[in-house]
């Protein structure tokens, strides 16, 4: 079983979420078309398809998994500086930047990261949970890796708990009025319609559990004695 | 969708490079993707250094404003998203001649994350930055919630206003007074008849009948107020007016700036038939108009429509509309 | 169709109200029904006037020409359709200011018709008038048939030189001298992507597919030489200039003056694309450009589309090019 | 049988061609529309409108014949100052100017008024017969009021003709190339579809010929003793 996350599992990982956001990208144009301006899947699909090209690029040797997350960061920001690029953006980059001088990440490191990414693009956007933002996923899926951490959960298992926490997050807020961006516009008319920024919130812990199960298996596969 | 491009990827690049070829006498670019767009001549020292951005499909909105008697630096986006903070960080260095710069760009999510964040890391490094937002749309929220309204033509007012105080050397916070002042007197609003398309995937901004109109409708294609079958210019210029006096009341003898904005499609011929109806009905009460500006000030590509803005004048800001500007894209002489 | 109008038989007069409600301070009509409009300031005594008129429709052609360093009067018809020769005639008398009028207009049946006859009549009053017919539309006619070409943007060309000659004073047939070498020298083509819509009918000036363009399509929706799937900017850029440089053919070494005219709803970020495109094939031809225009300079309402006209440079048209000029609708500082 | 038109009738067949023109909107703005800009429908439709109302405020004790047409002729070119209606209207006016002086209109003076307005229509319009204009039905019309007049036939039997030998011109258009107008431009691709402004021309005919017969038939039926 997976206790840590590498520098290569991290990128693998990033990989992996550019992935589901090209899969994604008509569900999260859609979505933001109904409450807002509609270039959601356009703009995390260029800020992830940046984000690949500038992890292509890295030595891996030279970095560590919270560096990693940290140059997605500035490379999100730059690449999609829409309202959800550059919260995201930065989002990633304190997270990266809170823990990167960890050279492997253990769930609690995972878990401190992810509460700085939730704080981050609280105090940038204003905005809390029940805002139906992204934060109603992400704080979702942090709450419940904290949980899981102060259980003893193993990485896996909180990333699977984390995982559904943020999918219902997600699912959530369709009940939710907006508080915040184009869809504050709309007042009780939003209410109704999921929001596509919490779509990408949870996509980021699809891709932590998907990626963390699948080095699980590799690993598995690779040494059966252990 | 058709337009005139070539790679819709290249969109931006393309404008970008074709604006800098025709206007190389009066701008610069600070990096190899043109997205840092200033002054020949900046900075000029001494100067309060005035900047704006966002999305691009709006021209002259923002590019367009940068000149004399306007704006130092713009920071430009991709087709209706915020350009970055690392840009307009940039644009504000260079323009900074040690009075410190003032940000004047419209109130949308990603441009307030950027600015506020191209403030915080220019403040770090010792430059002074202060913002002013426009929010001039009465139609995307409602009173007491002025904070949410999003920015339109009405910007072009705080860009002249502040742009003339900053060429008399007035200091940050004065212009930055003015620019309020501006902000506090202008209300705006549109209607549209046509979506625009998005170069990148060919998709209509909006859908909408073959005989309808929305009422309040955003530059980017944001839903207004009603939708509704397309009336009379007469009848929607007193529909957007009422909706104007209803939140900036204008007494009888009181003197007003006019600026009918065409969206991109609507010939100049019907925005001046709304001129027309615009001044009769202020004519009608008294109100009369000392600078009416009529033709394309903020568009949205190819959308059909117009959007009125009304910007209540004093002395101060009467003599600041009626300073001389000059950019490549617009003109105005003593 | 959509457009912000009243009763549609007021389209002009509604328009015309409100151009000279709004430009009073430079622009004054002749006539209750402000068919013949010239400048404030008219006649000037002793330099020649400068008259132009046509349809409605294409604004800043024609009215929104006349001002300093341009022209001083405009004989305005309803949408499409030429004014008739008693308005011409009201506005050749104003404008004469003691050294004779120059006609300035395009090669439309019923324009020609009517200003030859206005012609006429202002001769039997003992006024001096000459006329240039501007002619700078390849795809309307082939080379040997030149005098059945339309004129189209191209026709700025002719008023930018010939206002600035008339403002140093020189005679009647000097002034015509440098309208008829300019238009010598100046060649036009346009593509459309859309047709306009009539105001008084409601319909649509041609009909063209999802994925079409009219190559050579004049600015009335009169057809072009083609039909085509629509291009990207490179390829269209590149059919224009090879029809262009077929019929007025230029030199390496060669300064050109530029000219990219938007119809109506196309965007300015389009404009630039295409002028990109445009300057890169003259710069691969070591063919300068010394005056880029980038605008709407002769509409047809809301048609999408472009045109592109290039006029060869030589001293004499550089400097009056160079010339500043003001009007409501058009400013270009020295 | 009636041998001479009164300035009551001529007023009241330039109002019968009015209505010719009204019911013919949609035909002369469709020809229009083929080969040149299809406003001929609006723009002859508002020259007549204004020829109505000008001479609904004559006093037709003051007028001859002549100077209705005239009239007619300046309101047109004012009213409708497209090609056609410039050259129509000025067409109109010498027309007119040439048989001013004469009270009641015979054949003759008919016949020379109309070769007038031939004349002048083909002088400023530097146009031929042929060349795919008005002029083939109108000099076609004035060929036969020539003829009938040489003849000794009635004012009738010529407008009969007259009106015939118009049509004819306006059909024949179909098989000629254009050399005029907007129509010109279109060269070998012009044949085929017949002429919007020979249409108009055989219109004129048309109400003369109905007109003349209506005050025939009325005076036959006022004084069935003649
Ligand atoms: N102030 C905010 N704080 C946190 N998240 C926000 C805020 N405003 C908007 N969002 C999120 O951003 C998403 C929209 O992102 P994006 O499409 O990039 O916005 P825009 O196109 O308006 O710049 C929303 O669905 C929401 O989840
Ligand atoms: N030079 C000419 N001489 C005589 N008739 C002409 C001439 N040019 C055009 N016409 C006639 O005018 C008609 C078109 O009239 P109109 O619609 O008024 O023209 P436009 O709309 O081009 O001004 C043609 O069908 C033709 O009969
Ligand atoms: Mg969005
Ligand atoms: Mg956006
Ligand atoms: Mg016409
Ligand atoms: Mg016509």
């Amino acid at each position: 079983m997976i206790t840590k996350l590498s520098v290569e599992q991290t990128i693998a990982i990033m990989h992996r979420l550019a992935d589901l956001v090209n899969q994604a990208t008509d569900e999260l144009g859609s979505l933001d078309a109904i409450l807002g301006d509609g270039d959601l899947g356009i703009s995390m699909g260029k800020g992830f398809g940046a984000i690949r090209k500038t992890l292509e690029q890295v030595d891996s040797a030279k970095e560590t998994p919270g560096s990693v997350l940290a140059l997605a960061g500035t490379t999100l920001a730059s690449a999609a500086p829409s309202t959800l690029g550059t919260l995201l953006g930065w989002g990633f980059l304190k997270a990266g930047n809170r823990v990167k001088d960890v050279p492997e990440l253990n769930l609690e490191n995972l878990a401190a990261s992810c509460r700085t990414m939730v704080d981050t693009i609280s105090l940038l956007g204003h905005a809390r949970m029940g805002d139906k933002t992204i934060l109603d996923a992400l704080s979702a899926g942090a709450d419940a890796l904290d949980a899981a951490a102060k259980q003893g959960d193993s990485l896996a298992q909180a990333c699977h708990f984390a995982r559904a926490a943020a999918w219902e997050g997600f699912r959530n807020t369709i009940h939710l009025q907006a508080k915040q961006g184009r869809a504050g516009r709309y007042f009780e008319r939003s209410v109704g319609h999921e929001d596509a920024g919490a779509l990408m919130g949870a996509l980021i812990f699809e891709a932590f559990s998907q990626g963390i199960d699948g080095f699980g298996a590799t690993s598995a596969a690779s040494s059966p004695s252990e | 969708m058709k337009k005139f491009m070539n790679e819709p990827e290249l969109f931006e690049a393309d404008m970008l490079e074709g604006i800098l070829l025709a206007h190389d006498n009066e701008l610069q670019s600070l990096t190899a993707d043109r997205r840092a767009i200033v002054r020949l001549t900046s900075p000029a020292v001494g100067k309060v250094g005035l900047a704006t951005g966002g999305g691009s499909g709006h021209l002259p909105l923002f590019l367009g404003y940068v000149g004399k008697g306007l704006l130092d630096g713009v920071a430009v986006g991709d087709v209706f998203a915020s350009p970055s903070a690392s840009v307009m960080l940039d644009a504000t260095r260079r323009i900074n001649g040690g009075s410190g710069v003032l940000y004047l760009y419209g109130n949308y999510g990603g441009d307030v994350l950027n600015f506020d964040m191209a403030a915080e890391m220019a403040r770090a490094e010792g430059i002074a930055v202060e913002s002013v937002v426009g929010a001039d749309d009465v139609a995307s929220a409602p009173k007491g919630m002025e904070d949410k309204r999003r920015g339109i033509a009405g910007l072009f007012y705080l860009f002249k206003v502040a742009g003339a105080k900053a060429d008399q050397g007035a200091s940050l916070s004065e212009v930055k007074r003015v620019a309020e002042k501006a902000k506090q007197r202008t209300r705006s609003m549109g209607v549209a008849f046509s979506p625009c398309y998005l170069p990148f995937n060919g998709k209509e901004s909006f859908n909408i009948g073959e005989n309808e109109m929305e009422v309040g409708m955003g530059i980017h294609g944001e839903p207004g107020i009603i939708r509704l079958p397309v009336e009379s210019s007469k009848r929607i210029v007193q529909r957007i007016m009422e909706a104007i006096e209803g939140d900036l009341p204008l007494k009888s003898g009181a003197e007003v700036s006019v600026l009918i904005n065409g969206l991109g499609a609507t010939s100049k011929e019907e925005l001046y038939i709304v001129y027309r109806d615009v001044h009769r009905w202020l004519a009608e009460r008294q109100i009369s108009v000392a600078f009416p500006y009529v033709g394309e000030f903020a568009t949205s590509m190819e959308m059909a429509g117009m959007s009125i803005s009304i910007m209540e004048l004093d002395e101060e800001l009467k003599e600041l509309v009626a300073a001389p500007c000059d950019t490549p894209f617009w003109r105005q002489d003593p």
